[in-house]
């Protein structure tokens, strides 16, 4: 009963770590994910999520064994 | 349909290339072929830049690569499609991207071509950070669109 | 900026390479590059053809295509640009025309191509032949637009 | 004191003819150069004219030297 919660690019550096894993709890929205693994930093508006690899808002809701990325605005091509 | 995300340097031609040989299935079909190559600049908003490291999602550059593939394949008639990105350390010259589209005519071609090289800079999960010439390092925040001129 | 009419079959792949290479004064600058390859297919509206001649109007031809790279350069932020086409006899899957284009951005690579393109097939004169596998000939009565899918 | 015509792809073939010599006369529009050298020939209007390699309309007036071309809709590319 797990999520694994991963970072990339400019937020991973700036948090610090590249990947949390959290207890899964019912109803948890992306947003919650976020707030659990970083209590003390707010999420920023630009940062994209994507959960099992498809973007998703913030309040998407999130099932157990998800993976659930957060990452900045994409620069690749 | 090909998509590969690769860690060395690539010769855009040479790739073409061997990719029609190994497609002669498609010969005598293709009337036009859009190519998009996106380059390595030695300079990017007034500072030179000796180099960048390309990072990715693995796995989801994949999917959304092939979900754009998809939708490009569903709203144009396109023989084939082929596409490579870089990953880790790139030189100045170097290509980063490749994006080549084969079609019966050229509308198909041009619309793809573009369309994929758009939904790649706002969808696939890759990050640029520069190593500039004084030896800063800064990620790229943002890719701009492409439809209007910087 | 380089503008070749020619009448031998030619590899766009070594034109674009060759081209490059002689001109590294564009390293570094080149962000985007854009490729169109228009080829000869082996049917047209349901009919085999067997091969193509194309005529053109020499002189002419150079003025007008002249005229829109001049357009095109006066439009978009242009490092440098390559146009080889193609007269006399052509075969199936041989290349007719070759226009690439190399900026620092991709919007100003993929319009200028786009636009040059479609001046070519609308104004540069050129007129094909075809000939057919049962042995008749015709002309191609006209050229379509570019910008929506046939 | 003259103007020399040209014909281009399918047009030279109905015309049977790639070239003409007229007289110049002043006020000469490029309809008046067809009617001269086609007396029996309506000119159709899908025909694009080219003076001196510049695409111009029927109404043009021609000079003294011009080189007039015409020819079908251009199938290059």
């Amino acid at each position: 009963m797990s999520i694994k919660v991963r970072y990339f690019a400019s937020l991973k550096e700036s948090i610090g770590r590249s990947e949390d894993t959290l207890s899964f709890t019912p109803l948890l929205t992306v947003s919650d994910v976020w707030k659990l693994a970083n209590p003390t930093i707010a999420l920023s508006e630009n940062i994209l999520v994507a959960v099992n690899m498809d973007y998703v808002n913030y309040d998407f809701i999130v099932s157990d064994d998800d993976i659930v990325a957060f990452f900045p605005p994409v620069t690749g091509g | 349909m090909t998509l590969k995300i690769i860690t060395q340097a690539f010769d855009p031609y040479q790739e073409i290339q061997r990719y029609q040989h190994a497609h002669p299935e498609n010969l005598g079909h293709i009337g036009a072929t859009n190519i998009f190559i996106g380059t390595m600049r030695d300079f990017n908003e007034n500072v030179a830049v000796k180099g960048m490291t390309l990072e990715h999602y693995p796995g989801m550059t994949e999917k959304q690569l092939d979900n754009i593939v998809v939708e490009a394949h569903a709203q144009w008639q396109l023989i084939d499609t082929l596409i490579i990105h870089r990953v880790g350390t790139i030189l100045p010259n170097e290509p980063i991207v490749l994006v080549a589209i084969w079609s019966s005519h050229r509308g198909d071609a041009f619309d793809a071509c573009r369309y994929i090289m758009e939904a790649l800079k706002s969808k696939a999960p890759f990050w640029k950070k520069e190593h500039l010439s004084n030896n800063d390092e800064r990620w790229v925040t943002h890719n701009s669109t492409g439809y209007k001129t910087p």
